[in-house]
């Protein structure tokens, strides 16, 4: 009965769709606002990778939106699963066989500093902060694959997700100083190519590939469930 | 056009599986297809045929041509913000589990009225 | 090259309606990563570089890891 | 300027009672007596000025009090009533918890009461209005138990009387750009008929649940009831009459005799549906009332028949009847507050107020029982009390008038009144003195007071009427009616006029003539009044009770008529809306997929309106 | 005197408090007092100069359609106000309320809900609206699992399923707006849809579709009839600081987009009537499921859904003072709802049960907190001398002035509603006040409550009299809603 009704809903909502697709077709430069990105991003904000350039300047104030949504999906993850009790039948994690345990511990460094190349070279190359972040977070669940009792302390993530945050504000309230408008580019932007190029994106990108990456180490710890026992209420 | 078949039939089914799976993690599968959907409906908006991607790694690239690059933008924030919502289900679903025992939809009832 | 997207997008909707129906969550959970990681393809066909890489490596690797570590938690069948 | 002052102490004091009853119950209740008798003294000064002072802008619309002979009127009784009940309820209340609680709210209601009366614009009686009925809502449910229903009853009543004036006030407000009642009043002929006939409709359903007209009296009964009974003498001594001075305002000052007399739906002039609604009102509750067992039902049901005799005085539209309608107004104002007093001072003695448990304290209290005597001599219209008066007026003028339909249900109901006083008086002082009350003491000095000075205005204006009349006269002057010569003892009418003297004097003859028979009769010789005998033997004194269900074969008749229909009305519309919430809060059903199907289903909705049928 | 300290100032604060949380545990619950009195000062301080003239904030100093820019015009900054001073009020509530389970987490997220709801009514470009609106959801799931019960997770995951659903839509109406007309800016958005379709009678389909996503996304998160079944769940379940707080200012964010979208961006008037009846059945669906509710959370919460549909038939009646009286109602049920849930808390705190027949007796144990419910409760149905006669006169008084007679039937219906909404708010106020009461010891509401019951008593009694002032800031604001080309002019240039 309810598969009908659902069925019967989304066809008339894909028709519905449909109709509005007509009026965007595909593959034609539709944006009023997109080409001055790419014809003046470079001389504007000095990095080569446009969307970069977007990102972090155009439209800083949504990635500072963005920091805080991943903040907050830290904070809400860890208030949920803060009173968890610990489990009675927690197995005792299979300890790794062999081929995992070396190849885990091999490429472990490999894959961390791909991801910090990652965001290093935000502006210059495809990739950036949350990618690397990213990267990095994959890194430490390998790392954890091989050695789940690993103790690593919740407290030291948290300051340094709070720290990189508060870091993003504080470069924005320095461009609000010197631009004299919030999250304005303030740093000298150097010759475009350069590694030290595109004044304050390269610094923003350091700091939220650092966070993105302990926060999502955090979830993913909290989630491995091996040391909720220091969480038990 | 093919695209926006694809992102859109994403959608559809994740809306789909919202509506009549009753399992949650099943559900919080289907908000993540939607998630996907919407990303690709974005870019696909973003695109110009024959268009090259919006970064100057060689020199003599001509800007006219490139992709827009603000549906990137969008979609960057909204990957993450998908995964944020992602992780707080997982978790809220991990303590329902561990408060009812069951993760069907259909049984955890008693906030009605 | 548009029939390689067309195969692509085809496979991507098989994979989202498997994820919908499967009765093993784990099954399901790793269909809706191939859906994703598909996507991350697509994207790179899209000339969108920058979101490939962000959905190749939050889309399709963390959160089918969370998902699996998730399913460890609760109950694998449906 | 003197209105202000006379406001901000009414409003002041009320909240200083309540700080004072922080220190100390003496001191609240000095302070409160004190408090009464200025607003008294202010009003008294206040006497035949015609003020008005803007005092306030709300909303850049102009707030204003205004004082003239019909508010100056209903301003003496108020004040007069609420520092009555304040004395008697120094001693009533004596032994009662949260007396700041009752103090405060017995003061805020008279101080609304007034500010309602002296209300210059529809804003400000409205603002009044709404303060009035949330402080008597609040006093109603002050003892605990069944009051809290009645409360409740009072207050949905009350708000949805008080929302249908809202509507009109802003109807009002929109034609005339203005709240003030003088301005509307010169300007109502610019309007529209049915207009007059809407805002008619609305405002009489706002003043006819708070003056409890038959449709809308459902809450009367059991408010009056289950108030604390100082209040209720006040609820149905003059909150009451609120709705009656509405009525008023709308009949005369807003839309003038004139526009009155010419409203009609199809045909019937609205002020003769008011008039037989007022004739239902007198009947009706007049036969429920005989036979309610508890005193105050009793008092409550014969109010709203009272009400039904003002009303029909008022809309008659003759100056006679409005005169008598007034006159009926202040007389019941005085009688009926009596009854109260004497029945609480009662209660206060026995503990119970149930009638067919009382009986023969009339020599145990017999203060009270004269003042309950007087008042239901004034109730049923004996001459030489004012009851007397005001049914002579309202008599002649619907004689003159020549609906002899009217008079005749005026006639039974006097009668009905005639059979539920006799009930009160006898079921409590005459009959039998039962086991429990042999050693009931006097009322204490404070009630008797009240009562004392209450007899002595019923008889007052029982027999110089002229007093009262001449401002009543002076204030249907004001509404537009041609004055009546009024002299101190009656009134001089072409046809018959009304002379207390000459009553006065047969009177005196009768007496006389009964006095002399007695006194030829043969020797008295009085018997002790539990010795009698019943077919030679003994009767032992607890079987003397015999007052109980009075009128049982008349009970028989209209026993069908006592079904409150209206009541029931009400109840069932109350539980449609329970079970209709019930059906509806079942929409949440908990289920998420059902929630998520709403979405998608109002998104489909929206869709198919828009292509199906095209509605935007 | 830049507005963008309205958001950065509560956001920094949010950071920095796991840093004070490591100098000492106590210091961290007095930092959203502190940052919300910052905010509501700073935006008393902000209204005269933008009733003289908007301010527009470009972020990045880029010129306009290409960079993002806040908004603050009277519409945004009486919202601001708002949100800071009953954040402010409720984060004083709480500072001795929040006892048990993790303080620093609830503080941060109750500071972060605050900036996402400042930040979503200052934004002038709808993807930041989204963004804003993220933050403001992902916070407020977290908030209502903040108690850990088997009750608070239910309500939290439902919340969140409909949430992210809602999410979706939103984006997907972002999303078809950008491919339609290729901007994100509202004033730019506005203008090119004005010059594409200003002439049409009825609103084009391909416009019709982004703003049914639109309308459904930011309908969830404004609780509109068939979009409201989180609402109950949530507000019942959530602490009573957080319900107060959702219940005051979260679901009026939803109704301000969705305002934001007809007036400014789309300027279709031609579909305000069918908005009207949908504010009136979610006032007649609120009303009518509070009248017949045991628990008192879960009445005050379906009042909340009944209130806000008054506010948006208020809104989508279409005339100046009707809007100026929708926003004043906004402002008296974010005041009194606040102030019933703030009385509540302490009532269900002392009494460990969220039933009202649980309250027997408690006027006379906790006479402050009784106190507060009643004045909350009057201003709600409206009585005279409190803040909500006030803003349901001029509703009345607008809806009659358009003289249709849809408009006069609907509202003889909000009346009705009054009276049902009067009926069951009394028989809560009887049953504390006139009950006799079962269980013995119940202490009084601290000083920090009685201080945030105080305030909250004195600004609605206040406004209840002497309304003029804020009323000239509402009809500013009204103005600036009913008026496209001026928002464009003053942003654009």
């Amino acid at each position: 009965m309810k598969k009908i009704i659902a069925i019967l809903f989304l066809l008339v909502l894909s028709y519905g769709i449909y109709l509005s697709i007509n009026s965007i077709p595909f593959g034609v430069s539709k944006t009023k606002v997109g080409n001055y990105y790419n014809l003046n991003g470079v001389k504007d904000t000095g990095a080569n990778n446009i969307v970069t350039a977007v990102v972090l300047n155009y439209r800083g104030f949504d990635t500072l939106g963005e920091v805080t949504v991943l903040f907050l999906a830290v904070l809400g993850f860890s208030t949920i699963l803060f009173t968890m009790k610990k489990k009675k039948s927690d197995n005792m994690p299979t300890p790794p066989s062999l081929i995992l345990s070396i190849g885990c511990k091999f490429l472990f460094p490999f894959v961390l500093l791909f991801g910090i190349y990652i965001f290093i070279h935000g502006h210059l190359s495809p990739g950036g902060g949350f990618q690397g972040g990213a990267v990095i977070a994959s890194a430490f669940l390998l790392f954890y694959l091989v050695k789940p009792s690993e103790k690593s302390s919740k407290k030291s993530f948290q300051l340094i997700e709070s720290l990189s945050g508060m870091a993003f504000i504080v470069i924005g309230i320095l461009g609000l100083v010197f631009g004299n408008y919030f999250l304005s580019n303030f740093l000298p932007k150097g010759i475009a190519g350069k590694l030290i190029s595109a004044g304050i994106i390269p610094l923003i990108y350091i700091f939220i590939g650092i966070k993105v990456g302990s926060e999502l180490t955090g979830i993913i710890d909290r989630l491995m469930g091996k040391n909720n026992e220091k969480q038990v209420k | 056009m093919v695209y926006y078949i694809g992102a859109f039939g994403l959608i559809i089914i994740g809306l789909y599986v919202l509506m009549v799976k009753r399992n949650l993690i099943k559900m919080i599968i289907g908000i993540s297809l939607i998630n996907t959907g919407l990303n690709l409906f974005l870019i696909s908006v973003g695109f110009i045929k024959l268009g090259t991607a919006p970064i100057f790694s060689k020199p003599g690239l001509n800007p006219k041509i490139m992709v827009d690059p603000l549906p990137q933008a969008m979609v960057l924030t909204a990957i993450v913000i998908s995964v944020a919502t992602l992780a707080m289900a997982l978790a809220l679903a991990i303590r329902l589990y561990e408060h009812h025992g069951t993760l069907d939809m259909g049984k955890i009832k008693d906030q009605k009225w | 090259m548009i029939y390689f997207t067309i195969i692509l997008i085809s496979i991507m909707l098989l994979c989202g309606i498997i994820a919908a129906i499967s009765k093993d969550l784990l099954f399901a959970v790793i269909a809706a990563g191939m859906a994703s990681f598909i996507t991350a393809i697509l994207f790179v066909f899209l000339q969108a570089p920058d979101v490939a890489m962000a959905e190749a490596s939050i889309g399709a690797a963390l959160v089918t890891a969370l998902f699996v570590l998730a399913l460890k938690k609760t109950k694998r069948s449906e | 300027m003197i209105i202000n002052i006379l406001l901000i102490i009414a409003f002041g004091g009320a909240f200083l009672v309540y700080l004072a009853g922080k220190i100390s119950g003496k001191l609240r209740n000095i302070l409160s007596i004190i408090i009464s008798l200025v607003i008294l003294t202010l009003i008294v000064m206040l006497q035949g000025k015609e003020i008005e002072v803007n005092y306030f802008h709300f909303f850049n619309f102009p707030l204003m009090f205004r004082i003239n002979v019909l508010s100056w009127f209903f301003a003496l009784l108020i004040s007069f009533l609420t520092t009555l009940s304040l004395i008697f309820s120094l001693n009533y209340m004596k032994g009662k918890e949260n007396l700041d609680f009752y103090y405060l709210m017995l003061l805020l209601v008279n101080a609304s009461m007034l500010a309602i009366v002296l209300s210059g614009d529809l804003l400000s009686f409205y603002i009044f209005w709404e303060t009035m009925s949330w402080s008597t809502f609040l006093l109603i449910s002050y003892n605990k138990g069944k009051a809290i229903n009645a409360a409740l009853k009072y207050i949905i009543m009350s708000i949805a009387g008080s929302l249908a004036m809202l509507l009109a006030i802003i109807l009002i407000y929109i034609k005339f750009q203005s709240f003030d009642i003088l301005f509307i009043s010169t300007h109502i002929n610019m309007s529209s008929q049915n207009f007059a006939i809407l805002i008619f409709l609305l405002l009489s359903i706002g003043f006819g649940v708070k003056s409890a007209i038959v449709p809308l009296h459902a809450w009367l009964p059991d408010a009056h009831a289950e108030a604390p009974s100082p209040f209720s003498a006040i609820l149905s001594g003059i909150l009451i009459k609120m709705g009656i001075y509405g009525f008023l305002l709308l009949f005369y000052v807003i839309l003038g005799l004139k526009i009155l007399l010419s409203l009609n739906i199809w045909g019937i002039k609205l002020n003769y549906i008011f008039a037989l609604l007022g004739a239902i009102s007198v009947l009706v509750p007049s036969m429920i009332a005989i036979f309610q067992t508890d005193a105050k039902r009793v008092l409550a049901w014969s109010s709203i028949g009272q009400i039904g005799y003002i009303a029909i005085g008022i809309t008659i539209g003759s100056s006679i009847g409005t005169a008598g309608g007034l006159f009926h107004l202040f007389s019941h104002t005085i009688f009926k507050a009596l009854l109260f007093f004497s029945i609480a001072a009662v209660e206060y003695r026995t503990g119970t107020r149930d009638l067919n448990k009382l009986g023969g304290l009339m020599k145990k209290m017999p203060i009270v029982f004269i003042g309950c005597l007087i008042s239901v001599l004034g109730l049923i219209g004996i001459p030489l009390t004012n009851g007397f008066v005001s049914k002579w007026l309202i008599y002649k003028a619907l004689f003159l008038n020549q609906n002899y339909f009217l008079l005749f249900i005026a006639l039974i109901s006097t009668w009905a009144a005639i059979l539920y006083g006799f009930k009160i008086l006898h079921h409590i002082f005459l009959g039998q003195l039962s086991q429990e009350h042999i050693k009931v003491k006097k009322a204490p000095l404070g009630m008797q007071i009240p009562i004392m000075i209450l007899s002595f205005l019923v008889l007052l204006f029982g027999i110089f009427p002229g007093l009262a009349l001449k401002t009543i006269n002076k204030l249907i002057v004001n509404i537009g009616f041609k004055s009546l010569s009024v002299n101190l003892f009656g009134i001089v009418s072409e046809t018959g006029p009304l002379n207390i003297i000459n009553i006065f004097a047969g009177l005196m003859a009768i007496l006389l003539l009964i006095i002399i028979v007695f006194k030829l009769g043969k020797k008295k010789t009085n018997i002790k009044q539990d010795d009698n005998y019943a077919a030679g033997s003994y009767i032992p004194i607890d079987k003397y009770h015999f007052t109980s269900n009075f009128y049982a074969p008349l009970f028989g008749i209209i026993k069908p008529l006592l079904i409150d229909h209206i009541d029931n009305f009400y109840l069932w519309v109350a539980n449609r809306i329970r079970s209709l919430s019930d059906k509806v809060r079942k929409i949440y059903c908990g289920n998420v997929n059902v929630y998520v199907i709403y979405i998608i289903g109002f998104a489909a909705l929206l869709i198919i309106l828009k292509i199906g049928l095209k509605l935007w | 005197m830049n507005p963008v300290y309205l958001i950065i100032i509560p956001l920094l604060s949010a950071f920095s408090i796991p840093l004070f949380g490591l100098i000492s545990k106590k210091l961290v619950k007095f930092i959203p007092p502190l940052a919300m009195l910052f905010n509501a000062v700073y935006a008393i301080l902000l209204i005269p100069q933008i009733l003289k003239k908007p301010i527009v904030v470009l972020m990045g100093g880029y010129s306009l359609p290409f960079g993002i820019n806040l908004f603050v015009g009277p519409l945004g900054i009486i919202f601001t106000g708002v949100i800071a001073i009953i954040g402010f009020i409720v984060s004083f509530y709480a500072i001795n309320y929040i006892k048990e389970g993790d303080k620093e987490k609830y503080h941060m997220l109750y500071l972060l809900l605050l900036t996402g709801a400042t930040g979503a009514v200052l934004t002038g470009d709808i993807f930041n609206l989204f963004v804003f609106c993220e933050i403001l959801c992902i916070s407020s799931f977290a908030l209502v699992a903040d108690l850990g019960d088997k009750r608070s997770i239910e309500s939290s995951v439902k919340y969140l399923i409909q949430g992210s659903v809602g999410s979706g839509f939103m984006l997907l109406g972002i999303g078809l707006l950008y491919g339609q007309f290729g901007t994100l800016n509202m004033a730019h958005l506005a203008q090119i849809i004005t010059e594409k379709y200003g002439a049409a009678q009825s609103i084009p389909i391909d416009l019709f579709i982004p703003f049914v996503f639109v309308i459904i996304g930011f309908g969830i998160e404004g609780s509109i009839f068939p979009l409201n079944a989180w609402l109950p769940d949530a507000h019942s379940s959530a602490p009573s600081t957080i319900s107060a707080v959702l219940s005051g200012l979260a679901i009026e964010i939803g109704l301000y987009a969705i305002i934001r979208f007809v007036f400014t961006i789309f300027g279709i008037t031609s579909i305000l009537p069918a908005l009207a009846i949908l504010g009136l059945i979610t006032l007649v669906i609120g009303e009518i499921t509070a009248f017949a509710q045991a628990n008192i959370k879960r009445m005050l919460a379906y009042s909340s859904i009944g209130q806000l549909g008054l506010i948006f038939f208020a809104i989508s009646i279409g005339t100046s003072e009707a809007i100026t009286g929708g926003l004043f109602q906004f402002l008296t049920h974010a005041f009194s709802k606040a102030l019933l849930f703030l009385s509540v808390g302490y009532m269900i705190y002392r009494t460990k049960s969220m039933e009202i027949s649980s309250f027997k007796g408690i006027g006379k144990k906790m006479p402050f907190a009784s106190l507060a419910f009643l004045i909350g409760s009057f201003s709600l149905v409206g009585l005279p001398l409190f803040m909500g006669f006030s803003s349901k006169f001029i509703i009345v008084k607008s809806a009659i002035l358009k003289n249709s007679t849809l408009f006069n039937i609907l509202i003889m219906v909000v009346l009705l509603c009054t009276i049902i909404e009067g009926a069951y708010f009394f028989k809560v106020i009887q049953t504390i006040y006139f009950k006799k009461s079962n269980n013995i010891e119940i202490k009084k509401a601290p000083a920090t409550a009685v201080i945030a019951f105080f305030i909250l008593i004195i600004i609605i009694i206040g406004l209840g009299i002497y309304p003029n002032e804020v009323f000239k800031i509402l009809q500013c604001g009204a103005t600036e809603l009913l008026d496209k080309s001026q928002y464009i002019r003053s942003v654009l240039g």
